[in-house]
């Protein structure tokens, strides 16, 4: 499990967008309080200022948790790692998760790269779970499987 | 800045007080609106802004902003076709079906195939066959009747049945399909079909004479069907039925007279007479004032339609309604092209290329609202803004920014709605002229020619060379040189005709064969621009003699053209003229002479008129 | 037309009555008999596995008569993450019976049943629903929708895949009540424009509105991460290894792309349904509902916060099986009761019967489900590029009365025409200024106007489709997001239209958008099963169509006044 | 005009398909290969919409024959998949264009050097394809294989097919799906039509 600083929050701390504004900042460290139509049109405020941080999605964990929902948690979780990966990045990482699309080593060094990389523990744990799974179930990258287009009918 | 009719260009330049002058940007975008209308303030902006950004300045920093005059020049576009086909009593059927069966001629009486069991061995027949007969079925119908001794000498089928047919009989006979109307094909009445071998024409029914033989006519019913052969003329298959007065007529429309005025005279020439009767007119009433068509007739509707439309544009936003008859066409341009229209009377839907022309008309008023456009620019950047010198000069000095080129130099500038040309002279005398007709008029000229129906297809027909996908790994060009892919191209082009385009190859929605639309691409532009060409050319030319000239340089889009460039230069090469596209500043190619030459002109003068400079500031 | 097919052969004479009979629409629709061995059969059938876990050290080693060596993926993912291990064999040999009665007992609360469910297998859950006819599933569902208050989605494509239309009718949708708006593309390159279209109109149309754009995962994804959409709802999953593979996915790579979804602060749900996978022919031999129960486990494993389902496009094969409609009704259940939030489907074109459409969309409609139709077609139905919902812009009129005679919320209300066509009006005189300022396509005044009186696509001037498709490239390449699009809407004078759109962008940032059933109120409260918990309780609890949103619903096109009879009621 | 003997929902003709051997690679350029799938003309003897086997073979060659090009029937046995079906056609076409078709119908138009999930034309509404439109396919097929540029066949929607087609649709997938018999290639066969007494 993870171990984000909980500040305890309750089921009564949603939304926070109402109840607790002061807890939201944006990425780039801007309180969402900073997001006005004036910063949008002098131009101050990037697509950036506009994601999530990773903070944020740990708080909306504790409310997972607290409303009775582990596995919302856990996926926030994985959402608060998944924050620090370039949008191309997260596209190829669930690309290479499709059936037969990677072979034991390259899930493997995937995983490596997610701990390492991107201090990607839960979503690293996912991808070995996966690993291990395909390997029993014979959906591992296969030498150049449908690639040749006059393989053998199949 | 210059506004043009599609295009609205910009750049960016630096004048030190010695009037030296540093580019630091240029940007373009599409026109909006119509030229010379508030309307065409959004792209401005965009324009300048864009050529600001590429120069890594800021609005702020810009002393001026200075405009073409852009002469107030628009063209309008009209066709009218003046040729009609007409088969009267459905005497033949000339559809050239693709697949028809069997070869040679036959001749005898049209019977339906639901009669051929009733028919009396004896006189040969022709069978006819409605819709809904399977092929299996009107082959054994017809050898059954064979088989009783009925002469079936050929036949005529609703549906693309025609091979299926021949292939099943014992005795083939020539067979004709994809009648639609095959109902109306009059049956008891004596009929020739005729079915050239693959890669033939008909010989006997596209020949008078051979009518003549296969009907037994006399020289006067003989004169009566010649049209009908001619109709038939390269047809692979034909059917010809015999029917008391039917006929094939060719008859021209009616579509009235132009009436040209100018130089002090006014012609009128029949529209119908075609291009070079009216360009031979228009020649004779130069500088023109004004062109009518009589009221009630094609001609009278295409100008006052034309002349409509532009009154709108003009007033369009204006206080001050503009009258039409304010509006004066300066200008005309006459093609001959031909329109693929379905023949009335036809029994197959026959399609005859029937004549038309093609008018360009241009118009001049006395009003821009340029000012409007200045006044609101300045608004929208917060800076002075000027309207510069004419238009055709500060092309012209733009141009010889072009490595390469002096006075004196004309510049022809290849626009999408009329073909300018500006002279200037060793002296420094500057004269222009403009010209209807331009890239517009090609599209138009290939929409219609190649009946595409689609205005995008024909542009980009016009804008790309083409080529046809003959695998999934390699394409033959126009040129017939074939170009191979390691990745199979996508499946929606395969073996069809494509032009090649920025983002891979598109295929053109046309059953014709490549060499017809590169020919008729070819012709559409040499029709328009090298025609337009000369015809400006001539008209700033000293003593309108081109060889005058020593340097043309070609501008505006038109001239990015993949061989309307090479076209005029192959035209002009005859009168010992230097041709090519420009290359405004050396890197613009035709792009922004218009805008670069404000600037020249604004260096000079500000030197000119202020001995110790102001300090260094952005003109744009 | 598939009309024109002959059903049988007309030789025997028939009376005048069968003849009459054969000629209702109802006839052309298509049933089956049942086939079991195959999976084409709702949810009863011998070849379902019976209910049976088993838990060692910490991990669930049977899962339904299967030890886990012999675990499919399906088996596997809801083993390790669905099921809680904890309370898993003390729930699943409860009687079943006893859950189900759980399920409508008003005295079991939701947490209660909920306690409950968490530890079931997908044996178990349809071994209990199977315990259940259509009125107790309605009553299930009434007390474990997982937000308090009733919604509904609409789908704003068009024929055409013109931006204009998309923006009108999504204005005139969210205005008559969708608290979601969907589209999808006939030419998949007009995506960026039709998504653009559909946020600016919903945005005009009521200020809140969540939108979405159907696309494959990829391009769908990048859409939302731009801002141009709100959340996601295609990715689909399915109840079989097999078909799952040939969706070229697993349960791994979509609980994946959820929590990619999530990283962007975009809600998402997953997609599933009774039917597709006998329609592939790979059901493995189970029923329809079982293996979309395994789906339900999946999503709900996957950690995803909802589910659309109620067969979906698979529609047509529950609808010609015995009994197919209960399996539907029965799967809104199934994901309610395992705490998701439901979109309930009626989604597609359904039947040719009116009256069997309507009687299809009663149980989810009857007790309220978090949106009642995945999908209620906010256009005339050949305008839907989703093949038609099971409801349209016809049915308008139909539907308000429907919650006004029994009194129940349907997510919609009738609204006067004149707000319409404002709205209408707006929405594209909004989209035109907008292309104008990011220099996209121009919109003329003509399609403003034909937008404000349209019907159908054909009522538009043509779009040039060319420039069209190279502007939609243009806002791709040049990287255009939700903030250009709120730059443009302010610079072009739409400022209210700019700060709604604002504040839905800057709801990413909080994160509320992504807990269970979020939607947006009129005035931008994130309302969801945290902050709006159903807490039915039997009669005179939970949600009740009351007060002021009651008032509202009693409005109707005609309604003859009482203090003036000779008058309507405005 | 009496009315002509055309062909209706009840079969006029049928058709046997007699295997005479594996399946090769055809050597003739000018040749189109329709692919069947394991059920067709065999099980089935029509397709959802009650089109008969024999009109839809008849309709197909006529197609291809009318435009000068020659047919190759195989039916591939091992699986019920549509385009794996029209893939293999077209690897065994010696113009490496195929017809591919299904029991229900469904058909699609298959090139060599495609990806096998790709294709040159697909028909994936079974319950809208009549005989008009076998034969167009046909012809369009016979184009491909002579290189000319035929306008793709319009392929037609209703929405309304599937609440009434989608169950029987899955029902004859299934019952495919129990013809195939794995690990069995490709087969040539021969048509032989007969005119049925009845209708």
């Amino acid at each position: 499990m993870d171990t984000a600083p909980t500040t305890g929050l309750t089921a009564a701390d949603y939304p926070l967008s109402v109840r607790h504004p002061e807890l939201l900042h944006t990425p780039t460290g801007k309180p969402i309080t900073a997001l006005t139509m004036d910063a949008v049109v002098s131009g101050e405020l990037s697509a950036e200022d506009l994601r999530i941080a990773p903070e944020t999605l740990r708080m909306q964990a504790e409310l997972a948790d607290a409303s009775g929902r582990p596995q919302l948690a856990s996926n926030f979780r994985r959402a608060a790692e998944m924050t620090a990966i370039p949008d191309a990045a997260v596209l190829a990482m669930y690309n290479a998760l499709r059936p037969r699309a990677s072979s034991g080593p390259q899930l493997a060094e995937l995983a490596e790269r997610l701990e390492t990389e991107f201090s990607a523990p839960v979503c690293a744990g996912l991808v070995r779970e996966a690993a291990e799974v395909y390997a029993r179930r014979n959906l591992l990258a296969r030498p150049a499987a449908g690639s040749d287009p006059t393989a053998a009918g199949d | 800045m210059d506004i043009g009719n599609s295009t609205t260009e910009a750049c960016v330049a630096a004048i030190d007080p010695d009037g030296t002058v540093h580019y630091l940007g240029t940007d373009l975008t599409h026109t909006t609106g119509v030229k010379g209308t508030p309307d065409n303030t959004a792209g401005a902006l965009t324009a300048v802004r864009g050529a600001l950004h590429r120069a890594g300045r800021r609005a702020g920093e810009v002393t001026t902003v200075l405009l073409n005059e852009a002469t107030p020049v628009i063209s309008g576009l009209a066709m009218e076709t003046i040729t009609e086909t007409i088969i009267t009593e459905s005497t033949m059927i000339g559809h050239n079906p693709t697949t028809p069966g069997g070869t040679g001629l036959g001749v005898g009486t049209t019977v339906s195939i639901d009669d051929l069991a009733e028919q009396e061995p004896g006189s040969p027949v022709v069978c006819v066959v409605p819709h809904g007969w399977d092929f299996d079925d009107t082959a054994t119908a017809v050898d059954r009747a064979v088989g009783r001794g009925v002469d079936v000498v050929a036949a005529v089928l609703a549906g693309d049945d025609a091979v299926l047919v021949t292939n099943r009989l014992t005795v083939p006979i020539p067979v004709v399909d994809e009648v639609a109307a095959v109902e109306k094909v009059p049956l008891g009445m004596l009929a020739a079909v005729e079915v050239a071998a693959p890669g033939r024409t008909i010989r006997t029914l596209s020949n008078s004479y051979g009518l003549a033989t296969v009907f037994g006519l006399d020289p006067d019913q003989t004169r009566h069907v010649s049209p009908v052969a001619r109709a038939l003329t390269g047809n692979r298959s034909a059917v010809v039925v015999r029917t008391p007065s039917g006929d094939v007529t060719d008859r021209r429309i009616p579509v009235g007279e132009l009436v040209l005025r100018g130089a002090g005279k006014s012609l009128r020439v029949d529209v119908d007479a075609g291009a070079d009767a009216i360009m031979e007119t228009l020649a004779r009433v130069q500088p023109l004032d004004d062109a009518h068509g009589e009221p009630g007739t094609h001609v009278g509707g295409m100008l006052a339609q034309v002349r409509d439309t532009m009154a709108d544009t003009m007033a369009d936003g204006a206080a001050d309604l503009v009258e039409v008859s304010d509006i004066a066409i300066r200008d005309v341009l006459a093609v001959d092209t031909f329109v693929p229209a379905e023949v009335r009377g036809g029994l197959a839907g026959e399609v005859a290329l029937e004549n038309a022309v093609a008018l360009a008309a241009m118009v001049r008023t006395s009003r821009s609202r340029m000012q409007l456009v200045a006044d609101l620019v300045s608004d929208g950047l917060g800076t002075a803004t000027a309207i510069g010198g004419i238009e055709g000069e500060m092309a012209v000095s733009g141009a010889l920014t072009t490595p390469g080129v002096d006075r004196p130099v004309a510049v022809l500038d290849l626009g999408g709605g009329s073909t300018d040309a500006a002279l200037l002279t060793r002296e420094g005398e500057c004269s222009a002229v403009h010209v209807a007709g331009a890239g517009e008029l090609v599209t138009k000229l290939i929409d219609s020619e190649l009946a595409l129906g689609d205005r995008e297809v024909a542009e980009a027909v016009k804008r790309y060379p083409l080529a046809k996908v003959e695998s999934f790994f390699h394409i033959r060009h126009e040129d017939g040189t074939v170009q191979f892919f390691d990745e199979p191209l996508p499946p929606q082009v395969f073996a069809r005709v494509v032009v090649l385009t920025s983002d891979g190859p598109v295929p053109v929605p046309t059953r014709h064969a490549l060499d017809h639309v590169r020919r008729v691409r070819r012709e559409a532009k040499r029709r328009v621009f090298v025609v337009n060409a000369v015809r400006a050319l001539r008209q700033v030319a000293p003593g309108a003699n081109l060889r005058a000239l020593d340097f043309v340089v070609l501008l505006g889009g038109s001239a990015l053209d993949f061989e309307i460039p090479d076209m005029i230069a192959d035209a002009l090469a005859g009168s010992g003229i230097v041709c090519g596209t420009g290359n405004v500043l050396g890197t613009e190619g035709p792009r922004n002479a218009v805008a670069s030459g404000l600037v020249r002109a604004y260096a000079a003068d500000s030197v000119a008129a202020v001995p110790d400079a102001p300090a260094p500031g952005l003109a744009g | 037309m598939t009309e024109t097919q002959p059903r049988r052969d007309p030789q025997p004479r028939h009376s005048l009555r069968t003849e009459i009979l054969e000629a209702r629409p109802m006839n052309l629709d298509g049933f089956v008999e049942e086939w079991p061995e195959k999976g084409l059969v709702a949810m009863e059938s011998d070849f379902d596995p019976a209910p049976s876990v088993r838990v060692e050290d910490g991990r669930i080693v049977e899962l339904d008569g299967r030890a886990r060596a012999d675990f499919d993926f399906m088996d596997t993912f809801i083993a390790n993450h669905a099921i809680d291990v904890a309370s898993a064999e003390r729930c699943t040999s409860m009687p079943s019976a006893q859950i189900a009665r759980m399920l409508i007992d008003p005295g079991a609360s939701r947490d209660e049943v909920l306690a409950v469910t968490r530890g079931l297998t997908p044996a178990k859950i349809l071994d209990v629903v199977k315990l259940m006819n259509v009125v107790e599933i309605m009553q299930g569902m009434q007390k474990m929708r997982a937000r308090r208050t009733p919604a509904n989605q609409g789908h704003s494509t068009s024929a055409r895949d013109n931006p204009i239309q998309v923006a009108a009718d999504a204005a005139e949708g969210a205005l008559r009540g969708f608290a979601e708006l969907e589209t999808t593309l006939g030419v998949l390159r007009y995506a960026p424009l039709v998504a653009i279209a559909l946020q600016v109109g919903a945005q005009v149309g009521r200020g809140g509105v969540l939108t979405q754009c159907a696309l494959e995962e990829a391009t769908e994804l990048e859409l939302g991460m731009r801002g141009i959409t709100a959340y996601a709802e295609t990715i689909s999953i399915y109840g079989t290894e097999s078909v799952f593979i040939d969706g070229d996915d697993t349960p791994w790579s979509k609980a994946f792309l959820a929590s990619a979804y999530a990283s962007r602060g975009i809600k998402m749900r997953f997609t599933s349904g009774t039917g597709s996978e006998v329609q592939m022919g790979n059901a493995e031999g189970k029923s329809m509902l079982y293996l979309e129960i395994r789906c339900i486990l999946m999503a709900k494993g996957a950690g995803v916060q909802g589910l659309q389902n109620g067969s979906i496009s698979c529609i047509g094969v529950p609808g010609a099986v015995p009994g197919g409609l209960r399996a539907v009704a029965a799967e809104n259940l199934v994901a309610s009761m395992v705490d998701l939030e439901c979109a309930s489907g009626n989604d597609q074109s359904f039947s040719h019967s009116a009256m069997r459409r309507t009687a299809r969309a009663m149980p989810q409609l009857l007790p309220g489900t978090d949106f009642v139709c995945s999908g209620y077609s906010a256009v005339p139905n050949p305008d839907n590029m989703f093949a038609g919902s099971n409801f349209d812009t016809e049915d308008y009129d139909d539907w308000n009365t429907i919650q006004r005679d029994l009194q129940v919320d349907g997510g919609l209300r009738h609204v006067r025409e004149d707000e319409i066509l404002q709205a209408r009006n707006k929405a594209a005189r909004a989209l035109q200024t907008l292309f104008a300022q990011l220099d996209l396509p121009a919109i003329t005044d003509q399609e403003v106007e034909a937008a404000t009186y349209a019907n159908s696509s054909n009522d538009y001037p043509l779009r040039d489709v060319l420039t069209d498709l190279k502007g939609a490239q243009a806002v791709m390449d040049r990287g255009l997001t939700g903030l250009d699009l709120v730059r443009g809407l302010e610079a072009g004078g739409f400022h209210d239209v700019a700060e709604n759109l604002l504040t839905v962008l800057r709801q990413r940032v909080s994160g509320d958008l992504l807990q269970t059933s979020a939607v947006l109120t009129a005035d931008f409260t994130p309302l969801s099963a945290i902050n709006d918990a159903n807490d039915y309780a039997g009669p005179g609890t939970g949600y009740r169509l009351a007060g002021e949103r009651w008032e509202q619903l009693k409005k109707l096109r005609h309604v003859t006044s009482a203090t003036n009879p000779e008058t309507e009621v405005r | 005009m009496t009315t002509p003997p055309t062909t209706s929902a009840q079969p006029r003709r049928t058709v046997t398909l007699t295997e005479t051997g594996p399946a090769t690679r055809g050597t003739r350029r000018d040749e189109v290969v329709i692919a069947v799938s394991p059920a067709f003309a065999g099980h089935f003897t029509r397709t959802i919409v009650d089109v008969p086997h024999a009109e839809v073979l008849r309709q197909l060659l006529a197609g291809i024959e009318e435009q000068g090009v020659a047919a190759r029937i195989i039916r591939v046995r091992d699986t019920a998949d549509l385009a794996a079906i029209s893939h293999t056609g077209a690897r065994l076409s010696g113009s490496g264009i195929c017809v591919g078709i299904l029991s229900r119908g469904t058909t699609m138009i298959h090139q060599k050097d495609l990806a096998r999930l790709s294709n040159l034309e697909l028909f994936p509404q079974s319950p809208l394809l009549d005989e008009p439109v076998f034969r167009r396919i046909g012809a369009n097929a016979a184009q491909y294989a002579k290189g000319e540029s035929p306008e793709p066949v319009p392929t037609r929607n209703d929405q309304m097919a599937r609440p009434r087609w989608q169950a029987k649709a899955a029902l004859l997938h299934l019952k495919e799906f129990e013809c195939i018999e794995p690990g069995r290639g490709p087969v040539e066969v021969q048509p032989a039509f007969e005119l049925s007494s009845t209708g």
